[in-house]
């Protein structure tokens, strides 16, 4: 989905703050947080990673943005948890003692059909180009690559493929490709002519280019 | 619409975890075990990665082979780091790691993810214009120096291994690993001098 | 800029809730908000409507969500008021008895060099592209279309360029056209056969397309 | 970072109008003046129009090709309102106004925006899914009948004029106007059977 998860270019935001000696948690809560968030996976196996990260990008877009990382983990984690039937929403806001803002719904049709690619297409040095896809679901092609063409750099070992996996697809594991993309082709006008962005993207994500 | 008025996220946090416990879902115990763990991650293994990378070439040729491998031979491995990439810099290249959809990080050898790494500013604007980005938090780099950003949008997970700095031809490796902090990890700063 | 302001198709927002039989304004100082918007402009002259509509889309994006309508305009305008001299920040925090969070700064780069067209260049029933550009400023070609192909319905009247109006950039004026675009074009798979997507655009933001 | 530590906006909104009206920058009977103009900027304007073109032929001739001039003659004119085109439904296509950008409309005729047309919901999600969007808000649109979503990115400002309901052959012209509300001007809803 083209949610607000997806920010890589997005303008408008401030400096980036940095703190020193950060702790690995500043809050009793983050680690529960963090804890849960694992554990829900790993010990109880409720969902899966590719569940959990679309459970995020499916936030209210302000309330992504108004939230820290942890209370976005506990968010998603809690949606899931909903969904599934292992909780429920009103137990949820008796225990929390107020309102408990979860994620919303998942779409009609959020997988597209993309053809399954179990052997891989590319090889190093090939130019491929980012389809200009748009599924309503998880995906994770990010926006500012996609109609790009780039060089790959690098093939990954095969991974399940998140947009299938997220929904309950077909099991699927496709190679991914370090896709190399010049900044300059991706944001005319910013002036870094050196710059690239290398992103990792799954074979059905791409098409070739002839040289 | 936005949701300004939910219960406090403590309380919130603690109705989930509680709920889960009392179904049986999980124990204490777990919850527990999770964040033992990632107080075991910590930026000072990558730190270790480096200096030893720096200071024995046949790990280095080892790491930049196969960063899973090397990293797991030192007694880093698990969640999140099932595929790692190491990125070394060079004097023409300076390479810097980003996660814009989510804050995806190499959580054994770098640590859970600092806030600032997980802040809208820094997933929105360091793949747009890193440069300006790198700058501001204090890394001027020579305009002939290319940056390549990486983005972690699949599995990979991927650790920088920063230019040794100079004058360090006497450290012990321990000494280099000082020198080697989780923002040289990422690549928004360069290791330190001796 | 591609900016938190360009919500064209970003997913992730829930249901458009109607109010029956709004009133013109529901709070004294909306009323207000709206008055001070208009006299700066229509009786002050302290900045244009190009540059106030900028001063908006420099708000940090989680202020830009969590904002009322009206508190984005008294925003805007407050932030043209401090950057134009005619007000303090301080002065202003000291009036209101705390913090007045205004919007970024301009970009320090804002403007691309696009060619002037004081003459239209294209006609209806043309068919032309949106350029695939990226301006560090205003801009009002939405990025939902950029890159895309569409067809001339109409051409209006000639109106300032808000890329250079917005940034004291040379005098401007220039046609706008009404592109229609399909959406099957615009978002491949949402099923929107028939539908189709107009927007208002400068000539300067287009190229034509041989057919 | 967000801001919510804010002064209240009521406090900032009379913060910067006492500064303005001490330095002489403004009077109050300036910012009087505007409020009073968004008031007399009302829909049953829109709605008027709409009613005469349904029952003067030579009117809507006028209307649609050059809406400010037809629509200045009946009185409405003015800020926002310096290039009004009006969009004339048919069974075959509906039309419908949105403004992504910010929240651009032809004040004159329409009024000023109601909050649902200004939110975010509204704004990201009718140019992508507008006939989901109609739906959720009553209005469900046959699927041979085409929907044009128009995007005020520029300086047209649109009013809709939507299809005369059926048993309206005996209506005045002011019973006519009751049954076009701003939903119906904007394109979100049709007009009301009598």
């Amino acid at each position: 989905m083209d949610g607000i998860h997806d920010l890589g270019g997005m303008q408008g935001f401030g400096p980036v703050v940095v703190e020193a000696d950060e702790p690995t948690f500043h809050l009793q809560w983050q680690a529960k947080a963090f804890a849960l968030m694992v554990a829900t996976q790993v010990v109880m196996r409720s969902h899966n990673t590719d569940e959990y990260r679309h459970s995020i990008e499916r936030m209210n877009p302000a309330h992504y943005l108004r939230a820290d990382y942890y209370e976005r983990v506990l968010t998603g984690t809690a949606t899931l948890l909903v969904e599934k039937g292992v909780l429920s929403a009103e137990e949820l806001e008796v225990a929390a003692g107020g309102s408990f803002a979860l994620a919303g719904p998942i779409a009609a049709d959020p997988m597209l059909a993309l053809t399954p690619q179990p052997e891989p297409r590319f090889a190093v040095g090939d130019c491929v180009r980012v389809l200009p896809i748009h599924p309503a679901g998880h995906v994770r092609a990010p926006q500012f690559c996609r109609g790009h063409e780039g060089l790959v750099l690098h093939r990954a070992p095969r991974f399940r493929f998140p947009d299938t996996s997220a929904h309950a697809g077909p099991h699927r594991k496709e190679h991914t490709y370090h896709v190399e993309f010049a900044a300059a082709d991706l944001w005319p006008g910013e002036g870094a002519a050196n710059d690239t962005v290398v992103v990792d993207l799954w074979d059905s994500y791409l098409e070739g280019v002839r040289a | 619409m936005s949701n300004n008025g939910d219960a406090p996220i403590e309380a919130r946090t603690e109705a989930v975890a509680a709920a889960l416990i009392a179904n049986k879902h999980l124990s204490a115990e777990d919850l527990a075990h999770f964040v033992h763990m990632a107080e075991d991650w910590r930026p000072q293994n990558g730190a270790r990665v480096v200096a030893r990378a720096w200071t024995d070439a046949a790990f280095r040729e080892r790491l930049l082979t196969d960063a899973t491998a090397a990293c797991a031979e030192m007694g880093y491995a698990g969640l999140q780091g099932e595929y790692i990439v190491a990125l070394e810099d060079t004097p023409e290249r300076h390479n810097v790691i980003v996660c814009t959809q989510c804050s995806c990080t190499a959580w054994p050898v770098l640590g859970l993810p600092p806030n600032w790494y997980k802040s809208p500013e820094y997933r929105a604007r360091v793949v747009r214009e890193p440069r300006r980005v790198l700058r501001e938090m204090g890394l001027e780099l020579a305009a002939e120096i290319s940056i390549r950003v990486w983005e972690t949008s699949a599995e990979t997970r991927y650790m920088v291994i920063p230019l040794r700095p100079a004058g360090t031809e006497n450290c012990s490796v321990d000494e280099l690993a000082a020198l080697v902090t989780r923002e040289a990890l990422i690549g928004v700063a360069l290791a330190a001098a001796p």
